[in-house]
């Protein structure tokens, strides 16, 4: 199993979500200057694949759904990391109707990267911290997320202002 | 003492692909002036992969397609020389044999990317096969100018009769090498054919679905497959030799596919087919030509 | 034979005439007309094939080496017979004609072509 | 021991009796007219049977031929005989349960002149006797084609009657020609003093003989009113004119060119592309036919060619394919107008859409309908095949290559509309079953039974169709029989 | 015994007939023991053929059978998939008159087998042509229309070159031809058009799409996958008996019809790719793959007739299998459009299974019974030295790939149609034949050799020598197949692959519409990518695609059909015109002998 999560801990996938600001920073990080497949973190086009999910910046309550949805078709072990305050507390869309404030109370966030925006330095930070994590078997959003769905749900219902929900059968 | 040897080559040539795979990850980044991952980045990849927990499958097929995709490569390994020491199947069917065995593993992968019922995939299978009517016949018209010439289908006797360094077939039959070369940058799925996966523009084609396990052993017949490829290149074109120099040889033009990858656009799928179906099947004609003069 | 031969040739004119009468004209009745000289002809035609000149009638009591050729003289009685039948039987159709058609012009029927 | 005149005078003597039947009583007419008819068949087996062991020579007013009219029944005379009675009696069958417009003893009365006159062609030995009696088939045909009295009826009727007479008015002068130069009528006489003829005037006579007798035998450019005639005309009309009268207008045609007048190689070439034109003008005509009736007016055409050029072949095989060809075309076109009366019953018009699904309708006359057309485009097993495949097979023997193809293009010209018409018959499935009634299938039946048994069995008929196609060949036994030996 | 072959589909038809009347299902079971009486017949019949004549017909033309090696291993092959179709029949139910027609045409197939001379292979031939025709004249007379003159056209021109050959030799028997006095390449071009016709070898294929497409679904495979070997049994018989010494002094025609066949094979795989009709489909590739037999011939080599014979061999499994599949399909789906299924795979997976060994069949992937044949062209070809044949073959067993993905994608994979949601798999008598196929798909392709011991004593009656082989292997000079390696490492491989597989941690099966489409829910709308599936090929070979040779045909048809439109209005329906034709042949016959008639 030693193996398996040293692996884990060192090929990370990433499917970032790029919805606010913070999407600009992620090609720098990407490219020559940070270089992140320096510790086998690489883009991933579906998140069949991914093993990240990257919420960069705010979400909208529509776009909520299509990031549960997404974060349900990872496989597991799966990591969310909610990147700028907006994640955290809504940062500057505090007071906004249709935005997401605290990330946390629909999908389980392994990790936040502080900043408005994040440097690339600090992302690069973020995935050491997480593989750190990983590798001691703190980074546990997924399992949260499976045993406290019910928890989840009831909450994402409540910002779709339905009655029930489910991600994949509507 | 035969089955071992199979089940030695089988994991040493997944090793090697896998490594393949990790210093080509390497060697793009040392283009792009990047750092890269660490060489053995592909193991890494793939124990997580199969690693992974609470796969989701799509159905029998969905699940059946990478074992049939891995079946076949593992077919076709076996049936290709690995340089002049180990013959291994490949005189129990020649290379009209191992071409066929080739298509199991796309097809396979195919069949179980279109159970899940992901329009992307699909359309990138489409591209994929589409793609294969260009490059397969390339590289089978640049073969067989090579097969002419010898009068054997026999990969294995190909190898031999070649022998080492100054007599390799690229010199004679350099046409036809450079043909196949162009079929193999296709064969291999690198830019400026990279449009069966094409991650921006249709999610990784037939792996949008596959997870976990799935992928796993995907890049598994990946690895493989990136040395039966290239393999069957050299063994036509860059003589025989000892399973080591078998091994730099592939290596190299691996080495040399990978490059072309890294300073090429993108074609899209007429542009590919069309190009195919224009420049390397001139080349490749001219090439038989030329072995009719020569003869 | 020679000496027959203004009889042949007005007989055949006479055919001709009727043809022609049959070939132009629209008129059913004048068609019937044409085709009962264009028989007349051939009658007269076959007549005077049997025909000899000073010939006497074919009567038993002269020598019959005298006589015209009877056979033809019975064909024409034949003939003629069956030539009024068939006049008969197209002033009939003509008669019919006019009853469904209204008109006697042979062009007009033409419901069945091609 | 019937004599073969019986069957010509008997007909004729009935036929103007019919008023008489029919004050009597309406209904024996029918009945009279089957009777008449049937015994017309009898005596038509009869003679056939007596044929095989020898020809008949029938000499009337007791005078020997060559001075006296005389009926000659040889091998082919016998056969076409039979055929011809066998095919009127069904027709006859057929009849008795047939819608006829009144007055309706006149319908028979010119029918059974039809048949007394057509049997009279068959059976005469006299050149001028011919021309009487085709004047007599001619008259009564014209009258039935007529008969309906609508405006197609008479339309056919009078074409068939100004096309006709002028035909035998030229036949009579091609008659008179002959006369004027060899001073006899009788065939066998003629026929052995043919060398009396001047050239000039055996090609002119020859020229007479197949415009005049083209018009009955349906040639091409005198075979105009066919359609319009056939289409007309009442359905058992229609089918009595394909098969009993363009055969007896066929057989003339025949006799005269080949035992009368030599058979020159000119006058066969003649026909033999006269034949092929009609055939390849009928079949391309056809192909677009819409009404189906007209349609196989165009295909009986197009059969008469066929046959005609198998004539003009004039080898022995040649002219014992031709014959089979034409019994043939007799049965099939028989069971085609049939069946088609049949289906005309059930359907406004005769065009091909108003029969969608008639097959379905009526399974028994749409099989039936299927099976003759079959045979006509020569499916194995079917007499069709095997006078097509003897026909093609003599073609071959003689090198005619260009002909054979074109043959074989009107053959397949042929089995494309014949195939799209039985695919329109079936085509559908919302149809009710309606089934004719027995007596009127029954003549069909009989037909296309003839037309199985000889499919798989055309031996049967090898040795009387060689004996006709003999009888035609050899001309110095046809003048023989008449002239010389034959006991009368 | 030969005639109790035959005797026994006409026999069996007409009281199949008779019986289907009040009962569908009786009819068809009473057609399939008469049906079966052959297969029982033939099968033990190999040690020595016969020969037979008798005059069924007596008269002057008469019938006469043989049995030889080559129309046993045809003959075989048909009563097989004749008594396989009627399984399907019998679940479609098919009515009295299709069991009549269908018994007639296998009767007729198999009288073309058996035929010892020409006149009965030509008879059997029309009565195959016309009977196949009227399994669907009722339902589509067009395309039944189009195969009957197509088949006359052909038919008539084999009947041509019989009569040329009577003419010159005297005799009918199927012999070669010696002593023959005409143009050899004329008799020979005439006497292969009406196998060539059959066999749908271009350019005299365009009957067959709309006729495999409109037959009837249970018809269907043996109309492809034995009506088209009557074609192949007579080119074999034109090549190398009859014409022998012709074929193999003159390469230049052997080369020419390998090209054709080729080219055969490679545009009518293209065709496949693009269309939308599953049978349509299968058609065109029915068409390539006898386009492969051609090409085979077309070359002459032992080794490419043997490769030849086993495409046909595996043509007749594998296509037939294919369209039994679809006539299941057909039989729970009510379609065949391409368009109009997805995702059958979870609702019929044993029609899933055949297709998919049918497929890997079709495609030529080793080892299945489509491989061996496929192989030994290739050997064939480069040992004959030709590239670029090669290449084309080659092209076209790619194209092979891509049109057997594409059907099995759109049937049965993807996403499953909501109104396909209750569906079951098929009757069972419809999976009957797919199960059966199953067991020669593989045999044989596993064991090449059993064919190849067939298919040698053949091309020793000819004259050629046999490809050297063993139960599994076949050596050619240029390279070996080893069927039994290739299968035993493949199910080793398999071993292995699943085992990587089932190690690890089981998945877990979702919803279709769990897929990634960016976090939307697809619901409602169509995921199936299935229209316009190869659109870019299309796109690419536009201007190819744009020339067809059956507009040609079509033109020509046309043009009959307007000339005929055009000679008829002589018919002009006025009387006066009828009499002037009658003057102007009179005055024509008077010009014509104008020599003769001066006075």
């Amino acid at each position: 199993m030693g193996l398996f999560r040293w692996s884990q801990s060192r090929s990370l996938w990433m499917m970032h979500f790029c919805t606010g600001c913070g999407a600009v920073e992620m090609p720098p990080t990407m490219t020559s200057r940070y270089d992140m497949e320096r510790f086998g973190i690489i883009p991933m086009a579906t998140p069949r694949q991914a093993d990240i999910l990257l919420i960069t910046g705010y979400l909208t309550v529509k776009t909520l759904k299509r990031v549960v949805r997404s974060y349900e078709q990872m496989a597991d072990p799966k990591y969310v990391i909610g990147f700028g305050s907006c994640t955290i507390n809504g940062g500057m869309y505090w007071d906004s109707y249709n935005t997401v404030k605290q990330l946390d109370l629909y999908i389980p966030v392994d990790l936040y990267i502080a900043g408005c925006m994040p440097r690339p330095d600090s992302i690069i930070d973020a995935f050491v911290k997480l593989r750190e994590m990983i590798a001691k078997g703190e980074a546990n959003g997924w399992k949260r997320y499976r045993e406290n769905l019910e928890w989840y749900r009831t909450n994402q219902a409540k910002v779709f202002n339905v009655e029930k929900w489910s991600a994949i059968e509507p | 003492m035969v089955i071992l040897e199979f089940f030695l080559v089988l994991i040493g040539i997944t090793a090697l692909g896998l490594l393949y795979g990790g210093i080509a990850r390497k060697w793009s980044a040392r283009i792009q002036r990047r750092y890269g991952p660490p060489f053995y980045q592909n193991f890494l990849d793939v124990f997580k992969l199969l690693g992974k927990k609470n796969t989701k499958s799509h159905g029998v097929m969905f699940a059946l397609g990478p074992v049939i995709a891995f079946t076949g490569i593992i077919l076709s390994l076996f049936f290709l020389p690995l340089g002049n020491s180990r013959p291994l199947l490949s005189f129990e069917g020649d290379i009209f044999v191992l071409f066929y065995l080739l298509v199991i593993a796309p097809l396979g992968m195919a069949l179980g990317a279109g159970e899940a019922a992901n329009p992307n995939a699909t359309i990138g299978i489409a591209r994929g096969l589409t793609l294969m009517l260009g490059y397969e016949l390339i590289f089978f018209l640049s073969a067989i100018a090579v097969m002419v010439k010898f009068n054997t289908a026999s990969l294995w006797k190909i190898v031999e009769i070649q022998g080492t360094f100054p007599k390799w077939n690229l010199f004679p039959f350099f046409l036809s090498a450079f043909a196949g070369l162009i079929a193999l940058q296709g064969m291999m799925g690198e830019k400026p054919f990279d449009l069966i996966v094409a991650p921006h523009e249709i999610a990784s084609g037939p792996m949008v679905e596959y997870n976990g396990k799935y992928l796993g052993l995907l890049q598994l017949y990946h690895a493989i497959a990136i040395v039966v490829e290239t393999g069957l290149f050299v063994n036509v074109f860059l003589g025989g030799g000892s399973i080591l120099t078998f091994i730099l040889k592939t290596f190299f033009v691996f080495m040399l596919a990978v490059t072309i990858d890294n300073i090429m656009p993108r074609f899209r799928i007429g542009q590919a087919v069309k190009f195919y179906w224009k420049y390397p099947l001139i080349i490749s004609l001219l090439g038989i030509l030329v072995v009719f003069i020569w003869r | 034979m020679a000496e027959n031969i203004i009889f042949y040739g007005s007989s055949i004119a006479l055919a001709a005439i009727g043809l022609l009468i049959a070939l132009t004209r629209r008129n059913l009745i004048k068609i019937i007309i044409g085709l009962d000289l264009m028989e007349t002809g051939v009658n007269m035609f076959l007549i005077s094939i049997g025909y000899r000149r000073g010939g006497t009638a074919p009567i038993f009591d002269i020598p019959l080496s005298k006589a015209v050729d009877p056979v033809p003289q019975a064909l024409v009685l034949t003939a003629i017979v069956i030539g009024v039948a068939v006049t008969a039987l197209a002033l009939t159709f003509a008669v019919r004609i006019h009853e469904k058609y209204g008109t006697l012009d042979i062009s007009k029927l033409r419901e069945m072509k091609w | 021991m019937v004599s073969p005149i019986l069957a010509i005078v008997i007909p004729l003597a009935i036929a103007f009796l019919m008023p008489f039947f029919s004050a009597l009583s309406r209904k024996s007419v029918k009945w009279v007219f089957l009777a008449v008819i049937a015994f017309n068949f009898y005596a038509a087996i009869m003679t056939f049977l007596r044929v095989l062991s020898g020809p008949i020579l029938v000499v009337t007013a007791g005078i020997k031929p060559p001075f006296a009219i005389n009926l000659l029944i040889g091998p082919l005379g016998g056969l076409l005989f039979l055929l011809f009675e066998g095919v009127a009696f069904l027709y006859a069958i057929f009849l008795l349960k047939a819608e006829i417009k009144e007055p309706v003893h006149r319908f028979f009365m010119l029918f059974l002149l039809n048949v007394a006159g057509a049997t009279g062609m068959i059976l005469t030995g006299d050149l001028f006797n011919l021309f009487v009696f085709l004047e007599i088939t001619g008259i009564s045909a014209y009258g039935l084609v007529g008969f309906k009295r609508d405006k197609k009826g008479l339309e056919g009727g009078v074409k068939y009657l100004i096309l006709g007479s002028v035909g035998s008015t030229l036949f009579l002068l091609g008659v008179a020609l002959l006369y004027s130069q060899v001073g006899t009528l009788n065939m066998a006489d003629i026929a052995g003093r043919i060398w009396m003829l001047k050239k000039p005037t055996l090609y002119a006579a020859f020229i007479m003989f197949l415009v005049g007798l083209g018009v009955e035998a349906e040639l091409f450019p005198m075979n105009a009113w066919v359609p319009d005639a056939y289409e007309g005309a009442h359905d058992t009309v229609t089918a009595i004119l394909s098969t009993v009268l363009s055969k007896a207008g066929l057989y003339a045609l025949i006799r005269v060119v080949f035992t009368v007048l030599s058979p020159q190689k000119a006058f066969l070439d003649l026909l033999l592309w006269a034949g092929l034109i009609t055939l390849l003008l009928a079949e391309l005509s056809a192909l677009r036919q819409k009404n189906v009736k007209r349609m196989i007016a165009y295909s009986s055409v197009g059969q008469m060619g066929l046959v005609v050029f198998a004539f003009g072949m004039g080898s022995l095989f040649a002219l014992q394919a031709a014959l089979f060809q034409a019994v043939n075309h007799v049965l099939s076109k028989g069971v085609l107008f049939l069946s088609l009366a049949i289906m005309g019953k059930k359907r406004e018009g005769l065009e091909l859409e108003n029969l969608r699904g008639i097959g379905r309708e009526l399974p028994v006359t749409g099989l039936l309908f299927s099976i003759g057309a079959l045979s006509l485009l020569g499916l194995p097993f079917l007499s069709g095949f095997w006078s097509k495949i003897s026909l093609l097979l003599s073609t071959a023997d003689l090198k005619l290559w260009v002909p054979l193809g074109l043959v074989l293009l009107a053959s397949i010209i042929e089995a494309f509309y014949y195939l799209r018409t039985i695919g329109v018959f079936y085509t559908g499935t919302d149809f009710r079953f309606r089934e004719t009634a027995f007596i009127r299938l029954l003549p069909v039946l009989v037909l296309v039974f003839v037309i199985l048994y000889l499919g798989f069995r055309p031996g049967v008929l090898a040795p009387y169709l060689k004996g006709a196609a003999k009888e035609l060949v050899d001309r110095s036994g046809y003048i023989g029989w008449v002239i010389g030996g034959l006991k009368p | 015994m030969t005639f109790w072959v035959i005797a026994s589909y006409f026999l069996g038809g007409i009281v199949a007939y008779v019986l289907a009347r009040p009962s569908r299902k009786i009819g068809a079971f009473v057609a399939l023991l008469f049906s079966i009486y052959p297969l029982y017949a033939l099968i033990p019949a190999l040690d020595g053929g016969f020969y037979l004549r008798f005059t069924v017909i007596p008269y002057y033309l008469h019938l006469s059978f043989r049995l030889t090696l080559l129309g046993w291993f045809f003959a075989l092959i048909a009563a097989t998939l004749y008594s396989l179709s009627l399984f399907s029949a019998y679940s479609e139910k098919r009515d009295s008159f299709f069991l009549l027609s269908s018994m007639f045409s296998a009767g007729g197939l198999m009288g073309v087998f058996l035929a010892a001379d020409y006149l009965t292979l030509f008879i059997f031939f029309e009565i195959m042509a016309f009977f196949s025709a009227f399994t669907f004249i009722r339902e589509h007379r067009r395309s039944a229309l189009k195969y009957i003159i197509y088949s006359l056209v052909g038919s008539y021109a084999f009947l041509a070159a019989l009569l040329v050959i009577n003419r010159s030799t005297g005799s009918l028997e199927i012999t070669p031809l010696s002593g023959f006095g005409g143009s050899v390449p004329a008799v020979m071009s005439l006497f292969i058009l009406a196998f060539w016709v059959k066999s749908a070898v271009m350019p005299f294929h365009p009957w067959a799409p709309s006729a495999y497409a409109d037959s009837p679904h249970s018809y269907t495979p043996f109309f492809s996958g034995a009506l088209s070997k009557s074609g192949v049994y007579g080119l074999v018989l034109a090549f190398f008996y009859i014409f022998a010494g012709f074929f193999k002094s003159h390469h230049a025609f052997g080369y020419i019809f390998a090209w054709i066949g080729a080219l055969t094979a490679l545009f009518a795989g293209i065709y496949a790719l693009l269309q939308d009709d599953a049978k349509k489909l299968l058609a065109y590739s029915s068409i390539s793959q006898l386009g492969y037999v051609a090409f085979g011939l077309g070359l002459g080599t032992s080794l490419s007739i043997t490769g030849s014979l086993f495409v046909a061999l595996g043509h007749a499994v594998f296509e037939s299998l294919l369209f039994f599949v679809i006539a299941a399909v057909y039989i729970r789906t009510g379609t065949t459009m391409l368009t109009e299924m997805g995702g059958l795979i979870k609702k019929m997976p044993i029609s899933f299974i055949a297709l998919l060994f049918g497929i890997i069949a079709a495609a030529g992937i080793p080892p299945t019974v489509g491989f061996p044949g496929k192989w030994m062209l290739y050997e064939a070809v480069l040992e004959k030295g030709y590239p670029l044949l090669a290449g084309a073959i080659f092209a076209a067993s790619i194209t092979a790939f891509l049109y057997c993905y594409r059907l099995i994608y759109s049937i049965f994979l993807g996403p499953l149609k909501k109104e396909f949601r209750d569906v079951r798999e098929a009757p069972f008598p419809a999976l009957v034949p797919l199960l059966l196929l199953l067991i020669p798909l593989l045999f044989f392709g596993l064991f090449p050799g059993y064919v190849v011991d067939v298919t040698d004593s053949i091309l020793r009656e000819f004259g050629y020598l046999g490809v050297p082989h063993t139960p599994a292997k076949l050596l050619s000079g240029l390279g070996t197949f080893n069927g039994l390696a290739v299968g035993i490492t493949m199910g080793a491989a398999f071993v292995i692959a699943f085992l990587v597989h089932a190690v690890f941690s089981r998945s877990r099966k979702v919803s279709e519409l769990n897929n990634y489409t960016a976090g939307e829910v697809a619901e409602g709308v169509s995921m199936h990518y299935v229209a316009d599936f190869y659109k870019f090929i299309e796109r690419e070979l536009h201007g190819f695609l744009k020339l067809r040779v059956e507009a040609l045909f079509n033109w020509i048809a046309e043009g009959i059909g307007g000339l005929g439109e055009v000679l008829r209005r002589v018919y002009a329906g006025d009387i006066q015109a009828y009499l002037v034709y009658l003057i102007l042949f009179l005055g024509f016959l008077f010009t014509l002998y104008r020599g003769v008639l001066r006075w």
